[in-house]
This record gives structure tokens, C-alpha cells and sequence, in this order.
């Protein structure tokens, strides 16, 4: 599951912000920015802020004020040359200062167990919403049959306490992120800050939107940004593969999350390091099972385990794709094979009538590569 | 008596004769299953392996089937499966993978306000040995038996089935809840079920990390289930830190990793397998 | 035994300090009914006639309502409906008229799915003498006794009421459905209680002319019904000719007019009263 | 109900096919036209359409067709000037000449006894739908829980026979009609005839669209048309009043629809002859029942009926209006009361003092009321 859903759609502050304001969700006035060249502003100060798709900028030094056109320029400079946990800064947004003078918290989800989205509001804000204790956030779980209706929002803004004139602008948020979650199929609508300004406005600070990445196909004016992903996870991602990289050394291709996550759990058991997590999925086709190893080769693994248990995928497809990338990928580490399940005889004699010798029970397979490997 | 199918369901095929359709309804009739209807656009009038199919499910209805099995591409299960709960089918078994977790909302609210069951999606659904398979697990691994199984996954399911049989004993139902966020089924509405099953005597159920549902299913076999039960969690060697955002913690609040898991699991008295290998051993201890 | 309201009932108002909601708060205490809270947002703390004041529905759920009266603008009820139904309110009376239909719709489904019971909108409500009303009927009007009434208007219904208690009869419960094109129960919906009711023993349905919910509850009778059953129709002397278009046409293929419901009942052995005047005498051939 | 329906909202040819066009439901090109002069078409022949809100208005020669520009001078003209049912045309509609080669018929309204919407479709369209034999139409309800969805216009493609070419096309537009029944409130979306051009092409020929006159609060965009209203019909729409006009001598004022019309049926049957349903409704208003008999007055009637029976309505009330009519309006005919219910005894004291006779029996009334009438 954890490795099955790399793929959600993390949108950048300024794509979010941009719903908001569709969503009539109060933003601070602001431009996206993606070179020095051109910065045109007239109201200082002013904030910058890094279109990283990472948590923590502001700490890294990613958020910066300016007050005046030269420190912008520099400020913007300065923060374009950035590298933030290990992601390029490549484009600022420029948003006007709000004067802060209370921060709140609200945000909608799924609550995966109650299978339902949930509500979580705080006037604590600001801060990291893991570090306020439970008992200061309201929680409020929609009812998928009934919906998101106006008396949540009333009700949540009594729960807070909130004064009159903020009440009625925290519904109309509140109500907004809701369309927003449903129509978008979103996972996450974050803002942290909702700041209320000293004028008693209150606005969205920050702005975290998360899409269902499997729902893309009917949202085609949301672009594709790359998510907090290596440069071999992205190859692997291009070419349709799940794949997360790790530090080991022994390559792994398995199929199916479950049965690949329980591979790398009995590499570490018996002592192995594995350099990958691949999920070959539910495809039966001799080209997957080849670039696979095309990607496991740029991977430079002492020696490479796969673990099949034949289902939608045929045990003899994939032989037959193991055969094919020794000949046309070269790979010249040890090989371990575990075939079991669906026309897993057929599978075991392509390899054997090959040269290759496979096992039917994973742990065989799983001690053998670990062997192969530390005789290295 | 099994949980959920057993001979008399009826299952209709929605996107027989595309290829997971069409390779799915063969494996179903060469387990047992009773097939009584295909569903292809267009294409009445023809058959695949033997099935009748019809244009569109409400004239597949004449064959009078009680389950589906969902396999069109994932822009279009919303659909069908409205179709399926229109027609008034009792269990809707969703091959798809991918398919939008909001249209999988949408479907398990709909099915509950009629009382019907949907598995999946993006899970091998489920079988009872030899008398009916509703899904894609392979048929070979099977034996008539008194081990039930639950899991969240696909192939570690047919792994950890494959060494249940193997080392001797037989399955009453197994159940593939499906690897997506929602799914139709969870660990309790199924333990439920096999607590009432005079055919079943113990349980496996394999989990994996993230979200809090192997947790609540402690919780509830301390509290209310009583037949023993032995687990086996993936994802002990994750790596920590990818994880969903902030408020995805808040839910959660710790629990999700596989030691959390497993020690709400020992806890319940449920003994955890190190590999899938062990589990046929803890069976023997549980079931002695 | 009452249908629907009885000496159980707890009733929350949601819109108490409007000028019908605090009215009619007096008025059902006054009738004896069970008001327990009432709801306004932001007049949490004050009280109308002696009754608490709630901000939320889900604050005033601390006095254990189980019926909720419906009083706010149209353009806020489903929004009032749902929050009765998110805090699981088993009676939904609504008595604002001027709702969309599409909104009722709504609220019905909803209801129905959670098992829930949806009065009105646009109607009187329903009033068991002397145990509860959950309405806006009037309070003299009633007497205790084993006549149930079914109407979809307001004041004809108390006309009827009040010359069935003035001939010497009185009521089981009488229920006002409400008079718009889609209301939360029909005709049916209540005979099926009143069949039930040990302390009904004759029914008497009041229609009109429009739609064919009275053709319907003829075809019950007839069929399943198994109590004395009198009627009144209005709408004989209207015109002709001005009706919904041609679809809804369709729909009723010459069903719907006075006639037709006046036919359909007699033929299912219900006696039909020519003026409301009529119906105690007739009430005193089928109870004799 | 059938008089407290009486207000919904018929939508002219033009604003119909308008939403269409919001919809993708493929219509003619066409031109909405309220004066013949910058009278601009440059594609003949070209129909010319009276703007009017009532049926039959082909037969009634509001339907004529123009091969060039003088023809479509004089066309329009003569359209503009005519009167239809009594209703007077204001407007054309011109729209270019589609080439027929099938009419089919589709609608979707409420259902009333199953408490859901119903589609009705046939392949023999064209005609009035009710001369359509029923097994001839497909008919399908949409439950509420689970709303339209395409497999519904598959389903009924399939029923109807479609050749494969125009099936995709109806499903398109069953769905553009569906999702328009929702959002904006519908009673009936009914596209009659709905045309295959000789191309293949399927084009919405006609368009009705009725809207629930009780939704118009969120649906700003909707202009409020006047209904098939007679003058003093509209008056007293205008006022608020639920009237009808009749063509009796008896006037008529009572509270409820129900009682309102049984008090019509009373009098009808103790051969009274009524000039008017009016409903006074659920208010507790002096000037409300001062109105009401303002209204009358214009009405001309011989004699006035008022039948109340109090509930939200109080008789004290009632009274006290009745005194301030005979007062401020000047009614020179006879008026009967009926007073029962709430406050009564109150009410007839203050009729009482005034010197007016009421009556507890509504029949008693009634024989009132027809005897005095029947003695000018």
C-alpha cells in the first residue's frame, strides 16, 4: 500500500492556490515567477516562496521577504539557485504580506478505516498539526450518502469558538474545500496557515492539495508534476513501472505489492540488503518483464532476485522475459528465480532448458541470492 | 455453509470478452463456478468459453445471476457498477485496479443503503473451495478445508494459501479485500462472517503496513472473536519516512507500521508469522 | 400502540425562535407533546417556552430527541434534513412549503436509506391524541379514539378531523403526507402502519385530484387492507384541460382525476363521502 | 396540488435551446428575434418559430418557413402580430432548416407515485407522445441513490434499437439532459421531435424545459416567465395570491388548497357557481386577507365566500380583515363567513360586534352563500 500509492499527485503552492481562488477560498494577491527576468511588484513587503514539492521549506531557507524591488530580485535569485531536500527550486511565487493576527489549521481527508473523508480544524495553526495535541482539533467525518452540507461548517465554527464575523467566512472556506475535495477527487486540501488578518479576514496562508492520481483521467486541466521521486524512480515511473529505490544491493523483481514487500522483508531477515522495491504487477507480458531488468541494470545490483507467484501473471511469461533480457539487457550478476503458481511447470523447463536454475519456495530463492551475494 | 459464495452463486461477467474478462470466466467454470452470463456492448448474441453474452446487464438479468464480476477499465466501474446495483445483484466483485478512490466511496455507501457486498477493487476476490470462485486467484492452490483467510493483497495471498495447502490443510473461504485505500470490504465485516461459519475453525489474516485496519481487526478478535486466529504482516523492512502528509498522521498517530501492527495482533492473542512459510507450522499449534 | 408519534417521542425544533416555531413549540406542549430542545444557531443558552435553546442540532443532542420539527426557510431545509439525518433523528417532520422537489427527493432517498421516517414537507404533520403531536394541527380538534385519518392537505384534513370528533368518533392518529408533487410518506406508507395498529379500526383517506397516489392506496386496500376504509375527494368541479405537459400525461394515462379516484376506491369497497360532512355518517355504517 | 402547481416555470423554445447548447445537446443554429427590423439570415430556408408558452402553436400557424429574405421580412411580420390561445407572440425564434429523415421523442420528469424520475423514449417521435401506444415506449427510472449514469442510455439505446452510429449520439444527449434536470431543478426536459438528419446527425428539433418555480432561488440565471396566466390571474401573482379564474358569479376565499377546492365542490354541487379558486394560505395577516378581497373586487363577483378553517391561519385574524376590507375596499355584494378552528369564537365575536353573521358549518355557508346569490 505505501509503495503502491507513490504515485498521488502533490500539487505546487501556486497550482493550489489558483483552485482556491475558482473555489472562491480567500488567497493573498500573487504571481508565479520562473525567472528573474520581467519581476514586476508594487506592494512591499513582499513574501517569496519556494514551488518545491517537499515539506519544510521555510526552515531550509525556502520562504524569504523582500522589501523593495532590488532585495526581490535577489531574493528571488538566491532562492531559484536553491536545492531543497534534494529537489531543484525551479520557480518561486510572489504573494502579498499578510498581517497575521491569528493562525488556524483545516484540513479535509480520508479517514481510510471509516472509509470516509474527515474534517480536522484547530484555532492552535501554524504549527506542524502532529504537534498540537489531539483534544485542541475538532474532527467531523462526512457521511459519503449525505454528503458536505452547511450545518457541518456551523457546526465545526461553534465548536471553536469562533467569533460571528469569522464564522460565516470559515463556512464559506470550509464549504469551498469540500467542492473542491469532491470535484477534484482530491486526497488531501490542506491550509496551515488560515490566517485571520488584523482587519479580521481570514485567508489561506499556505495551500496543500493532493489528487488521486488514478483520477487524473478526468481532470485534464490538472498537470502532471513529478512527485518526491529519485531519478531512477522517475525512469521507472516514464516507463510504467512501481518502483522505490533503496541502498541495498541486491535488485528484486517481484509481483504484486504484498508478495514484493514480504521478498524485501525475507532479504533483511536472512541478512540480504535489497537495492529496490519492483512490483511487476498484474501484466502478462514478456516486454515488462524485459525492461524491468533494463531498469535493474542502470540500478548496478551485485545480483538480482526474482520472486513470482504466477497469477494473472503466467509463470511462463515471465521466463520467457528472462531468457529475452539476458540475451538483448546483458546482465552479468548472479540471477536467482522463484517460479510458483500458474504454469509454473511450463516456466520452471523454459529457464532449465535455458541454463537457468529456479526455485519453487521463496525462502530457497531468497537464501541463495543472499549466498550469491556476500560471496562477492 | 461458506461466506459469501458458495453453489449458489450466479455470476455474471461485466467486460467478458475483454481479455482479463474473457481468461477469468474460463478459470471461474474450470474451478466450480457457476457463470450463467457475459456482459459486452454490442455483442449479444455471441459467446465466450460457453456464456451467453448480452448487450447490457439488465438483459443478462433473464439468466437470473445473484453476483458480477467487474472487469472494465477503470474510468467506466462507477458505471457498471451502478448498473450492477440497479439490477439488484448481491455481490459486486471488482477486478480494476486504479480505479478513483471517490468512485469506490461512492459504490460501498451505495451498496450498503441496499444491503449488498462489493469486493475489491483491485483484489483477487474471493473463493470457497470447490464450490465457488468469485475472482482470479489461481485454482490449483486450493484444498477443502477448515482455514479461512483474509488478506489485503493479491500474489502474497496465493503465496501464503499455497503454503497453508501444502502443508496439509484446506480453506473454507479465502478473501482478497482489495489493495486500495477503500475498499468495499474490511478485516472486521469478513471476520464477522467466518465467526458465524461452522466451516471454518481458524483464520489467517495477512496484513501489510500503512492505514489502521489490521489494528482495529485486533481490537476486535480481542473483544469478540472466537476462533484462533495467525497472521503474517509485509513491510517490517520499509523504509520509514514516505509516508502521507501531515494529516494522514493525525489519524493514524503512530499506528500504520508493521510493529504496531503486529504487537496490537499479538496482544489480541493472535500469533504472527516472521515468514509466510510459518504459517502453516503456527496453524498446526493453533489448530492441534 | 400509536403509528409514528406516541408518549415517546422527543421532540427537537429547528428554527424554535422563528415566529412558526415558537408557536407551535406552545402549541405541541400544550398538547402535551414532549419538546425537548430547540435549535437556533447562535441563540444557544436562551429558551422558548420554557424549552432549552441549542446552537447545533448536534448540541441540542444531549436531550435525546428522537423526532425533529422542521421549520426554516426553503432554501435551508435539505441542509436542516441532513443534519437531522447525520445525528440519526428517527421522525423528520418538515412543515416549510416552497421546497424543491429535487431536494426532497433527496432527503427521502436519504432517509430511506437510514431507515428514517420523512413527514411533509408542506404539510400538518401527524398527531396522535393525546400521547404526542409533531405538527401544526389544531389542538381542539381532537378526541381519543379508533379512527385513523390520512390526508395530503392541511386544513381540509381538520375540517375532517373536526367533524369526526364532533359526530361522537375520535382519532387513532391522524397524518397529514403534505401537499407537494413528492412527500416523505404516501398513502400506502401508512396504511401499512394503520393495518397494525391495534387502536385504529376504521381509516379514513382524504385525497385530491393529481397524481395517482389515491389509485394506488385503492389498489392496497383492495388488495391487502383489511380495516373499514371512508373517503373524501375534492377537486370534482375543476376545470379541465389544466395540467402538467404531455409527459406527465403519459405517466398518469387518465388517471389522476376525481373521478378516476373516486372509481378506484369505491371498486376496492371504500365508501366515498360527496362533502366532508358525509364522512361521520359514513363512519357509523362501517364501525356499527 | 394541481392549484398550488400553478406556477412553475415554462421556459421559452429559445432559452431552452439555450441551456442545451450548455449542455452539448446539439440544436440548430438559431436566433432569438424581437422586432423584425436588423432582421439578419443569411442560410435559407429558415423556419420561423412564434415564442410562445403553450402547445399546438404549429396547427395554430406559428410555425412557417422562409426561402430568402423578403419571405422571412414577411414571415416574422405576420408571426409578430398574431395571438395564440390567447397569448400574444412577442418574439421569434428563427433556426436553420434541418433535413429530417427520423423524429424520436425523449423526456425526463418526476415520476410522482414512485417519488422518481422517469425517462420515456420512442423512435416514433414527431407526434403528440400521448398518441403513442405505450409498448412502444421504453420507459426507465432513475433511483435517487445512485442519479443517471451512461449504462441507462446504453440500456435504452439498446431497447430503442439504435443503429450503432446514432447510439453514442442519444447517449450523449440523455446524459446532457440528465445532468440539466438536476442543476437546474427540472420538472421536464422533453425534446420532441428529436431529429436524425438525413446526415445521421441527431439534433434536438424542439426543446421544453419546465423548472420548479420553488428552486428559482439558486438559479439566478433563469428569467422569471410569466405562466399561461389570464390578466386578473396575474394580478393576483403579482400580489402573491394563488388564484385561478373561473366563470362563475361566487367569489371564493378560503385557507388551503384542499379546502379551498372543497369548498368549490359544494358549491358546484348545491349548483353555485364559482368565480375563482383562492388560497390565502398559511399566513396570519390582516393585509393579506384585506388583498385577497381587493383582488375579488376586480373580479366582479355577485357575492363573496369566505371559508376558513383556522390553524396557522387564525379566525381573529380573518375577522379582523374582513372589517378592514368592508372598510378600505368597499364591498358592495353579499359576504358569507365560515369561521372554525383556531380562535373562532374570538373571530365571530369581532364579526359579531360588527355587525356580520358567520357561520361554524361550512355547508351552512355554502347554502348561504348560492341562496343569496341566486335571489339577484
Amino acid at each position: 500500500m505505501l509503495y503502491t500509492r507513490l504515485i498521488e499527485m502533490n500539487l505546487y503552492e501556486y497550482q493550489a492556490k489558483e483552485l482556491f481562488r475558482k473555489y472562491n477560498i480567500p488567497v493573498p494577491a500573487g504571481k508565479h515567477i520562473e525567472s528573474p527576468s520581467n519581476l514586476q511588484w508594487d506592494k512591499f513587503p513582499v513574501v517569496v516562496k519556494a514551488q518545491v514539492l517537499v515539506g519544510g521549506r521555510g526552515k531550509a531557507g525556502g520562504i524569504k521577504f523582500a522589501n523593495d524591488q532590488k532585495e526581490l530580485l535577489d531574493k528571488t535569485r538566491e532562492i531559484l539557485s536553491m536545492t531543497i531536500k534534494g529537489l531543484k527550486v525551479n520557480s518561486v511565487y510572489l504573494e502579498e504580506k499578510l498581517d497575521i493576527a491569528k493562525e488556524y489549521y483545516v484540513s479535509i481527508t480520508l479517514d481510510r478505516s471509516k472509509r470516509r473523508p474527515i474534517i480536522m480544524a484547530t484555532t492552535s495553526g501554524g504549527v506542524e498539526i502532529e504537534d498540537v495535541p489531539d483534544e485542541k482539533i475538532v474532527k467531523y467525518w462526512i457521511d459519503p450518502v449525505i454528503g458536505y452540507s452547511n450545518f457541518i461548517g456551523k457546526d465545526i465554527s461553534f465548536k471553536l469558538k469562533l467569533p460571528d464575523n469569522e464564522s460565516k467566512q470559515f463556512q464559506a472556506i470550509l464549504a469551498g474545500m469540500a467542492s473542491l475535495y469532491n470535484d477534484y477527487d482530491a486526497e488531501l486540501v490542506e491550509i496551515n496557515p488560515l490566517v485571520v488578518t488584523k482587519d479580521g479576514l481570514i485567508i489561506a496562508g499556505d495551500a496543500k492539495i493532493i489528487i488521486d492520481s488514478d483520477s487524473l483521467f478526468r481532470h485534464k486541466d490538472i498537470p502532471e508534476n513529478a512527485a518526491e521521486r529519485t531519478e531512477l524512480e522517475e525512469i521507472a515511473y516514464k516507463r510504467g513501472y512501481s518502483l522505490v529505490e533503496l541502498d541495498g544491493n541486491i535488485g528484486v523483481i517481484a509481483n504484486g505489492a504484498g508478495l514484493t514487500m514480504a521478498t524485501l522483508d525475507g532479504l533483511t531477515l536472512k541478512g540480504g540488503k535489497p537495492r529496490n522495491f519492483l512490483d511487476l504487477g498484474g501484466s502478462d507480458d514478456v516486454e515488462k518483464v524485459v525492461g524491468a531488468f533494463e531498469i535493474l541494470k542502470i540500478a548496478k545490483p551485485k545480483g538480482i532476485l526474482i520472486n513470482i507467484f504466477g497469477g494473472v501473471t503466467h509463470c511462463d511469461t515471465v521466463a520467457k522475459g528472462i531468457i529475452e533480457a539476458k540475451k538483448r539487457v546483458g546482465i552479468d550478476v548472479p540471477i536467482v528465480v522463484r517460479l510458483s503458481g500458474v504454469n509454473e511447470d511450463e516456466g520452471r523447463k523454459i529457464l532449465s532448458d535455458n541454463g537457468i536454475h529456479s526455485y519453487g519456495d521463496m525462502m530457497d530463492a531468497i537464501n541463495e541470492i543472499v549466498k550469491e551475494v556476500n560471496k562477492q | 455453509m461458506s461466506i459469501f459464495v458458495d453453489e449458489n452463486t450466479r455470476i455474471v461477467v461485466q467486460g467478458i470478452t475483454g481479455h482479463q474478462g474473457s481468461f477469468n470466466t474460463l478459470q471461474m467454470i474450470k474451478f466450480g463456478s457457476k457463470v450463467v452470463a457475459g456482459v459486452t456492448p454490442g455483442k449479444a448474441g455471441t459467446e465466450v468459453h460457453g456464456v451467453k453474452v448480452y448487450n447490457t446487464l439488465s438483459d443478462a438479468m433473464s439468466e437470473e445471476p445473484n453476483a458480477t464480476f467487474i472487469s472494465v477499465p477503470a474510468p467506466y466501474v462507477l458505471d457498471a457498477a451502478k448498473e450492477a446495483l440497479y439490477n439488484g445483484l448481491d455481490i459486486i466483485y471488482i477486478l480494476t485496479e486504479k480505479v478513483p478512490y471517490q468512485d469506490t466511496m461512492k459504490i460501498v455507501s451505495m451498496a450498503k443503503k441496499y444491503g449488498k457486498t462489493v469486493v475489491g477493487p483491485n483484489g483477487p476476490g474471493m473463493t470457497s473451495p470447490f464450490k465457488s470462485k468469485l475472482g482470479i486467484m489461481p485454482n490449483q492452490i486450493f484444498k477443502k478445508g477448515n482455514v479461512g483467510v483474509i488478506s489485503r493483497s493479491g500474489t502474497l495471498t496465493y503465496e501464503i494459501v499455497d503454503q497453508v495447502t501444502r502443508a496439509g490443510f484446506g480453506e473454507s473461504t479465502v478473501i482478497g479485500l482489495g489493495g486500495d485505500p477503500v475498499t468495499g470490504l474490511n478485516y472486521i465485516d469478513v471476520l464477522e462472517k467466518f465467526k458465524n461459519d461452522d466451516e471454518t475453525e481458524a483464520v489467517v489474516l495477512v496484513g501489510e503496513i500503512g492505514g489502521t485496519a489490521e489494528e482495529e481487526a485486533a481490537e476486535y478478535i480481542k473483544e469478540k472473536f472466537n476462533k484462533p486466529v495467525v497472521s503474517y504482516i509485509t513491510g517490517r523492512s520499509a523504509p520509514k519516512g514516505k509516508r502521507m502528509g501531515h494529516a494522514g498522521a493525525i489519524i493514524t498517530r503512530g499506528k500504520g507500521t508493521a510493529e504496531s501492527k503486529i504487537s496490537a495482533l499479538e496482544s489480541a492473542g493472535v500469533k504472527v508469522a516472521a515468514y509466510p512459510y510459518e504459517v502453516p507450522a503456527l496453524l498446526k499449534e493453533v489448530l492441534k
